[in-house]
């Protein structure tokens, strides 16, 4: 397959607000079950080891028309609870079986219990991960928590998951989790022949097919794109943070890229990439998730960092790690754990010098003018004074 | 819970004694530097009060400062100093207030400069922005910063598993960085003396609460509660002063009952009782008064809100600190706060205070600031109105940003809401 | 003779309604608001008298025997020339006004030049304007400034061409003139402007001369009768500049949930875009409001929306829906902001999108503002009915419909060609039960959320 | 000697500059403002640069760098292109090498920025996308008064008792005008009144971009509004806002981005070449 072929495929998948992919799926063998889950993070091996297929709703994107998501959210609330209850009201999600409402913000949390007033007859389950991150504390409670959400997908799905289920849905994950940072690095070092707005699509596409379809998605994708000739522009390289949520309308990705930089790290879709080792697959299944998490997951604002000296640091790592020469901070509007971080993140910055700016977005923006204008002047400011 | 400003609002009994207290707490935090007394930061949801008494820590909390800052016109500058520093226009401005205060010099109601904290003690219970807020305060102060996760009820219930691990976290986690900040050894006895003076506070408490059921209430459960509620939330639960003051208080309330007395506001005594209403959300801090205004001024009586419940759900399932369980008390205690609670049980509870509490229906005051509160509260307010057949309304306001305070629009809101009421009446009448 | 008066003081037109006794509608006026709210205000009540006049000429000449069957055509014709007279005495009145801004020491090389460039445009103006209220002729609008303007423009602009002389310094002084104009109610004198009127009909239809005094017998008694200003109400956008005493102001939400449920009694829903705002209103079964949203004061998404589109693309309102009903796919929109989306659509053109494509692309942001409105006052519930001037145009109307069908299923949907007189009808009924002591509705300004 | 084009393609207006720049001496040979009226503005910009060119004996072979900044990213016959808040502040420190920051006020945008003594942008903040209080408001406010655009500035000096106006709508704002024509307010009036909200609206930018001193450089089509200007520089000199700067404007303010295009394409222009002279020397 083509670069092409490959991207169009993700685009249609990204922008097909029906889910018309995972319903395939679910009609193809009677009995199949769909969970879907918001940002950011679920461990979908547990779904996935129930037999079911785990789909990330990450919003309406810039297509979808809120009509009655209104009616439910004032105004200074962000956009991804009205448009998701717009897919709900709209009967575009009446396919799937569960949903999951991770720990992330009050905004979420609450639309768990928007969801069980408005959807009773759909497992509905708020889920928590721990902010205490030691084994005997956290990771007993975080541990308890999987198996009491295994049980309930065991109840609803009217199955039982063997240990042995598990640790194969881990490998699995292990593997796509490997194809992710493999994807990553490959952009990385070679960003001109990855635009990040195909690798965005790749990645969203990773959300609303089995994760065996995307692991092979993205095996086709990096073949390809090796043997695409792709000139390297005069382009500044940047990673960008606040998107970890709602997620950005696929012509910002583009305006930025089209304003001379490449992004070469970023924290969109992070659910992929969440836990940055392969969990074991020897001994508890559970309690291995469990401890992924704990001691191996990436830091993001939604989770307490319990040391004052190692706030942040991960931002200026990404930049060393990635060869950036700034950070661009896109943060929806309203979001408060990203727009409450960002001071925290900017004093990392500027202590090590790193250049960033900031600006904020909705998942419908429209108007790329003033984000062309602010990544161009960014870009144009390194690449002219690191020249002077 | 209004700092010094309570006394030119009502000046009973109870009302000065609970404006010493909160002066003595400003002057045992202010004289620090002098008496060597350690000092606690924590929040008013969840907090956990007897165990920071019992290693002598004073405690003292931002929320607090920031509405009493609000009440003196002060919040708005600064808010915008905040804002100046690099925080956004979009977040809770409760935490904007407590940095702009930090950053125009820390300075206490007392007029003298607050000590920076020892200890954080981040129980982080109904709200996301704690969190955050913490880890701004600890990028300050630079001082040890417990963490407390409380879980939220997700599924309307407090699990074992929930409970096991607030227990441990007090257990292993903050009982043992509270011995070593402050050098005193933890004592579960003296715990327990603390949470049985809180139950029986809290007991006062509930029944002062719970007057309002009579036709012709005389309290107002918002405006008024949330003077009634300040020296349980704050820094007094567990204490013999919080004891005396609801007792005193209770005697007052029955006194006002006995005489068929309404609440009593600003403005002297309350006309006639028109309008029973309940309201979700908290209040406006920045035109406190004026606001009031508009409710009494129409004779509208909040008779329950579920702000009075944000510190401690008491008068609802019937919760008490328990001194023989106390640190299971204490964790169930967190997690029972009214925003820690899923929306189904806050509708419910809201639905059923409608009821109870014999209201024309309720009212939503939507905090810009607050999605802790907010996010859903429109599906509440019909959910409500479903279930109860009462007509219920919305109005927008924030806790301590001046700048999203507009008195025209709020007060249009209320008058037509009045009306609605008055014609729903009239329609069932005839 | 009791009346009861509702007058709307919308953000672009104002309107009032006049009533009797019987909540009988004798008759309507419109103006538009540009000119100041008084003025407005004593315009449009002036023309509804003038139309409760003509209601009145109707029943009087129901009884005559020579004009049967032909009392339609009577009275349209008499009409016409009234409107005639009205608009000449207006345009003279705006060629005097032009002339007298020419009088400024700024243009005093150029005075004797452009007052003969004016009177020259007038006098084309003069002659253009009989065939304009011929029989079966259609105007582009019904108000001086929309016709006047128009042809004063492109008539003065060629003129001044010819003449060598710069067109903006006629333009200049045209702007000022038409403001001031506007603001000065037409003469009185209506009984004079009748006759003339009447003169001229039978001038140009002998069949109408049917003896003077069958005709202006009744003509004179109707004009005799008393038309008393029992209680006047004011609503709509202007009524707190006005001079009314506050007894005599009714909320707009109040006024157009009442008047819509007067036209229509089973709507529990309504959706009104106006010049300058757009409401959703739930109303119950007797027409009380219980619950209402309104956009803040932003031109997205309310009738200047498409007024300012319509003007960037040099086109009138009323050419916007016909077009934009051709597009064959709908641009999506970018923009929020009226004068940004203006400047989106000229990009867009240039890029060389549709014309008919962009526009159904601004027409369906319009609407789904509303659509977003209407969610936040509750939904909607049958019957629906749609009010303001933005309901006179087919493709947003076509649009509403659509997206109302797929959110809210089969739903009856009402829409009134007088549906811009809804609020002044609210208001003229709130006057009369005002007059019989019931003041329930006495309201200050309305908030928006 | 590299001859050099910037093209500055707005909303309201295509600005073309064209510079002959030798080592660090530049001269300025011409310059053409167009508005833009209802045109097609990228057609509107190559027939502007063509014309001067033209007008000046040259051909499009004759420049080195064609820079656009503005909107003209997509325009196929550039070299380069520089973003606006980049040329701004190059243009800026061209106009005035005093200059520490820039008021860049256009048809549809304000922007404050923060520059150092180089041009370079170390901070910025942008209105909103909303045109109230933009250049495009302030025309329509001139239309709705029957007043020509040149004639603002002068008149909003005259004023004695500005009436003043919060944050309204470029749309709405006729009615609101109409009103206060009806109640006899005087054009000055009315105009001061929009220039001081317009003026401390900017002012505010200004404030969160840490401007605390040196000169402000206005720039955009509204330097040629002496009214906002003096309405500006009178919100400065107010001790309230305790800032320490002076506000300053330019007659060619309006060519700020043009010209900030043409030096840094003449910039570019020398990189590149030196770039390709390294690269011929390997
Ligand atoms: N055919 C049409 N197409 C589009 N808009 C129209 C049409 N007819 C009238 N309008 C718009 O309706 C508005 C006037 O509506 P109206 O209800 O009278 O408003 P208001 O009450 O605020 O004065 C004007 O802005 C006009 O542009
Ligand atoms: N003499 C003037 N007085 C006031 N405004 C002016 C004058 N000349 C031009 N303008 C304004 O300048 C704007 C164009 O400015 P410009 O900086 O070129 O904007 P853009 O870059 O967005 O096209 C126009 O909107 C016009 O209103
Ligand atoms: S975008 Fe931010 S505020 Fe909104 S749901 Fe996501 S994390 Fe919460
Ligand atoms: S979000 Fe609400 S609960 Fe949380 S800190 Fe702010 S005001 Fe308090
Ligand atoms: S966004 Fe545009 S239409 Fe809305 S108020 Fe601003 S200028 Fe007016």
């Amino acid at each position: 397959m083509s670069v092409k072929e490959i991207i169009d495929r993700c685009e249609v998948l990204f922008e097909d607000i029906d889910f018309t992919a995972a319903r395939e799926w679910k009609a193809a063998k009677p009995g199949r079950k769909v969970v879907g889950y918001l940002p950011i993070y679920v461990p979908s091996e547990i779904i996935h080891a129930a037999g079911m297929l785990p789909l990330g709703v990450l919003g309406g994107g810039s297509d979808l028309e809120v009509i009655h998501g209104d009616a439910y959210y004032q105004s200074y609330i962000c956009r991804i609870p009205r448009s998701t209850v717009e897919l709900g009201v709209t009967k575009r999600l009446d396919f799937v079986d569960g949903m999951l409402f991770p720990s992330t913000c009050d905004v979420i949390r609450n639309l768990s219990g928007v969801w069980k007033l408005m959807f009773p007859e759909v497992y509905t389950r708020y889920f928590d991960t721990p902010q205490n991150y030691k084994k005997e504390i956290g990771g007993e409670f975080y541990k308890n928590d999987l198996r009491e959400l295994l049980e309930g997908l065991e109840e609803m799905g009217g199955v039982k998951v063997t240990d042995d289920d598990l640790r194969a849905s881990i490998e699995v994950y292990n593997e796509r989790r490997q194809w992710v940072e493999k994807v990553y690095q490959f952009r990385r070092d070679q960003p001109w022949k990855t635009p990040s707005s195909e690798i965005y699509l790749l990645m969203r596409a990773g959300e609303v097919i089995p994760p065996e379809e995307h692991i092979q998605l993205m095996k086709d994708y990096l073949a390809a794109v090796e043997l695409e000739e792709r000139r390297m522009k005069d382009n500044t390289r940047v990673v960008l943070n606040g998107s970890f949520c709602e997620q950005p309308p696929l012509g910002l990705i583009k305006s930025i890229e089209l304003a001379g930089c490449y992004i070469v790290d970023d924290d969109y879709i992070m659910a992929n990439r969440m836990i940055t080792t392969d969990i074991a697959t020897e001994g508890d299944p559970l309690e291995n998730i469990a401890y992924a998490f704990l001691t191996d997951s990436m830091p993001f604002p939604s989770k307490f960092e319990p040391s004052e000296e190692e706030k942040g640091l991960y931002l200026a790592d990404y930049v060393r790690k990635a060869g950036a020469e700034g950070v661009i901070f896109a943060a929806a509007s309203f979001c408060d754990p990203a727009l409450l971080d960002q001071p925290l993140l900017h004093h990392v910055l500027d202590d090590q010098k790193i250049p960033y700016i900031a600006f904020q977005f909705a998942e419908n923006s429209g108007q790329m003018q003033p984000i062309r204008e602010q990544a161009g002047t960014f870009a144009d400011s390194i690449k002219l004074w690191s020249a002077a | 819970m209004c700092a010094d400003v309570s006394t030119d609002v009502i000046k009973d009994d109870s009302m000065l004694l609970q404006k010493k207290m909160i002066a003595g707490n400003y002057d045992k935090i202010t004289s620090a530097p002098e008496t060597g007394q350690k000092m606690v930061s924590t929040f008013v949801p969840g907090n956990i009060n007897e165990l920071i008494m019992c290693f002598d820590f004073a405690n003292n909390l931002p929320e607090i400062n920031a509405l009493g800052n609000a009440m003196r016109k002060q919040s708005g500058s600064m808010i915008s100093d905040a804002e100046k520093m690099g925080h956004s226009e979009d977040v809770c401005t409760y935490v904007k207030a407590d940095l702009g205060m930090m950053a125009k010099g820390n300075i206490a109601p007392n007029g003298k400069p607050m000590p920076n904290p020892d200890m954080l003690m981040l129980s982080y219970t109904g709200c996301y922005t704690f969190l955050k807020w913490f880890e701004l305060l600890r990028e300050q102060y630079k001082c040890p910063t417990v963490m407390l996760h409380v879980p939220y009820e997700g599924d309307g219930k407090i699990t074992k598993n929930m409970r096991d691990y607030v227990v441990k976290q007090l257990k292993e986690d903050v009982i043992p960085m509270m011995e070593e900040v402050s050098g005193v050894k933890f004592d579960i006895d003296r715990l327990r003396e603390y949470m049985k003076a809180s139950a029986k506070a809290e007991d006062d408490l509930v029944w002062v609460l719970k007057s309002a059921k009579n036709i012709r209430s005389p309290i107002d459960a918002y405006f008024g509660g949330v003077y009634y509620i300040g020296p349980i939330f704050g820094a007094f639960r567990g204490t013999e002063d919080a004891v005396d003051y609801y007792r005193m208080l209770r005697v007052e309330i029955e006194d006002r009952l006995a005489k068929g007395l309404g609440p009593v506001t600003p403005e002297g005594e309350m006309g006639e009782e028109k309008y029973r209403l309940v309201v979700e959300g908290p209040p406006n801090w920045t035109n406190f008064r004026e606001f009031w205004k508009m409710f009494h001024e129409d004779g509208a009586v909040v008779v329950a809100s579920s702000y009075s419940k944000v510190g401690g759900v008491y008068d609802y399932d019937g919760f008490r600190h328990d001194p023989q369980n106390p640190l299971e008390s204490l964790a169930e205690y967190c997690m029972g706060c009214y925003t820690n609670r899923n929306l189904p049980d806050r509708t419910t509870m809201m639905a059923d205070l409608v009821e109870e509490y014999q209201a024309d229906g309720m009212l939503v005051n939507s905090i810009k600031s607050c999605n802790s509160f907010a996010a859903g509260e429109l599906l509440m307010l019909r959910e409500v109105e479903a279930r109860t057949g009462k007509p219920c309304a919305f109005i927008e306001t924030d806790l301590v940003d001046p700048r999203y305070f507009s008195p025209a629009n709020v007060k249009n809101r209320l008058e037509s809401y009045f009306q609605m009421i008055e014609q729903k009446r009239q329609s069932q009448a005839a | 003779m009791k009346c009861y008066i509702g007058i709307d003081l919308g953000s672009t037109t104002t309107k009032a309604i006049l009533m009797d006794d019987n909540m009988d509608v004798l008759g309507q006026g419109i103006t538009n608001s540009r000119s100041n709210y008084d003025t407005a205000a004593a315009i449009s009540k002036q023309e509804a008298m003038i139309s409760t006049r003509f209601t009145l000429f109707h029943r009087a000449f129901e009884q005559i025997s020579q004009l049967d069957g032909k009392v339609d055509d009577f009275l349209s014709g008499l009409e016409r020339n009234f409107r005639l007279e009205q608009y000449l005495e207006q345009l003279k009145d705006l060629q005097d006004t032009s002339i007298g801004f020419a009088d400024n020491p700024r243009f005093k090389d150029q005075k004797k030049a452009m007052v003969e460039a004016l009177d020259a445009t007038f006098a084309e103006l003069e002659q253009a304007a009989v065939p304009m209220f011929a029989p079966g002729a259609e105007r582009k609008s019904d108000f001086f400034r929309d016709i006047a303007g128009g042809q004063f423009m492109s008539t003065s602009e060629r003129i001044a061409k010819e003449a060598d002389l710069n067109y903006d310094v006629l333009l200049n002084v045209y702007d000022k003139a038409i403001i001031e104009v506007e603001n000065r109610p037409p003469g009185g004198d209506l009984s004079g402007k009748f006759t003339r009127a009447l003169d001229k009909l039978v001038t140009e239809a002998p069949e109408f001369n049917v003896g003077d005094a069958e005709i202006s017998k009744p003509i004179q008694d109707a004009l005799g009768v008393e038309l008393e200003e029992t209680f006047v109400v004011g609503t709509g956008y202007g009524r707190v500049r006005l001079p009314f005493p506050k007894d005599h102001i009714r909320s707009e939400i109040l006024c157009h949930g009442l008047g819509a449920h007067m036209m229509y009694p089973e709507t529990r829903t309504v959706l009104d875009i106006g010049g300058q705002d757009t409401k959703a209103i739930q109303v119950d079964g007797e027409g009380i409001v219980e619950n209402f949203q309104m956009n803040d004061r932003c031109a997205a998404g309310c009738g200047r929306y498409l007024g300012y589109i319509a003007d960037e693309m040099n086109m009138g309102v009323h050419e916007l829906g016909p077009l934009a009903s051709k597009a064959t796919k709908v641009a999506k929109i970018n923009s929020t902001c009226t004068v940004f989306a203006g400047a989106e659509l000229r990009d867009r053109l240039a890029l060389g999108e549709k014309r008919e494509d962009v526009l159904a692309g601004l027409h369906r942001a319009i609407i789904l503002r509303a659509m977003s409105i209407i969610s936040r006052s509750g939904g909607v519930t049958d019957q629906f009915t749609f009010t303001g001037g933005v309901a006179n145009n087919e493709a947003a109307v076509t649009e509403l419909k659509k997206l109302i069908f797929e959110n809210y299923g089969e739903v009856t949907i009402n829409i009134d060609p007088d549906s811009i007189y809804t609020g002044a009808l609210g208001g003229a009924a709130f006057a009369l039960r005002a007059a019989e002591g019931d003041v329930t509705g006495a309201e200050e300004e309305q908030g928006a959320a | 000697m590299v001859k050099t084009v910037g093209i500055d393609v707005g909303t309201g207006a295509v600005k073309v500059a064209l510079f002959e720049v030798n080592g660090d001496k530049n001269e300025w040979i011409a310059k053409r403002v167009e508005r833009i009226r209802k045109r097609d503005p990228y057609k509107l910009a190559e027939d502007t640069m063509d014309e001067i060119l033209k007008d000046n004996g040259l051909t499009r072979d004759d420049i080195d760098y064609i820079a656009t900044t503005g909107e003209g990213e997509s325009l196929e016959f550039h070299t380069g292109h520089f973003y606006s808040m980049t040329t701004h502040a190059r243009g800026a420190i061209y106009l005035n090498p005093d200059a520490r920051s820039v008021l860049d006020v256009g048809a549809l945008h304000g922007r404050a920025i923060r520059i150092d003594e180089r041009g370079k942008v170390l901070e910025y903040r942008m209105t909103s996308q909303c045109a109230s209080g933009s250049g495009q408001f302030l025309e329509n406010i001139a239309r709705y008064l029957g007043i020509t655009l040149e004639e603002i500035g002068e008149l909003s000096q005259q004023a004695d008792d500005p009436e003043v106006v919060s944050g309204i709508c470029a749309v709405l704002a006729e009615t609101d005008v109409i009103n206060m024509v009806s109640r006899s307010i005087s054009a000055p009036n009315i105009l001061k009144g929009i220039h001081i909200s317009m003026g401390n609206r900017l002012l505010k930018l200004l404030r969160a971009t840490k401007v605390m001193e040196g000169d402000v450089m206005v720039t955009g089509g509204l330097a040629l509004d002496t009214g906002l200007v003096a309405a500006m520089a009178e919100g400065v000199a107010d001790p309230k806002n305790k800032v320490n700067v002076e506000i300053k404007r330019h007659d060619d303010s309006i060519y700020a981005g043009a010209i900030g295009a043409a030096l840094w394409g003449g910039f570019r222009h020398e990189k590149l070449a030196e770039k390709a002279d390294l690269r011929k020397a390997s």
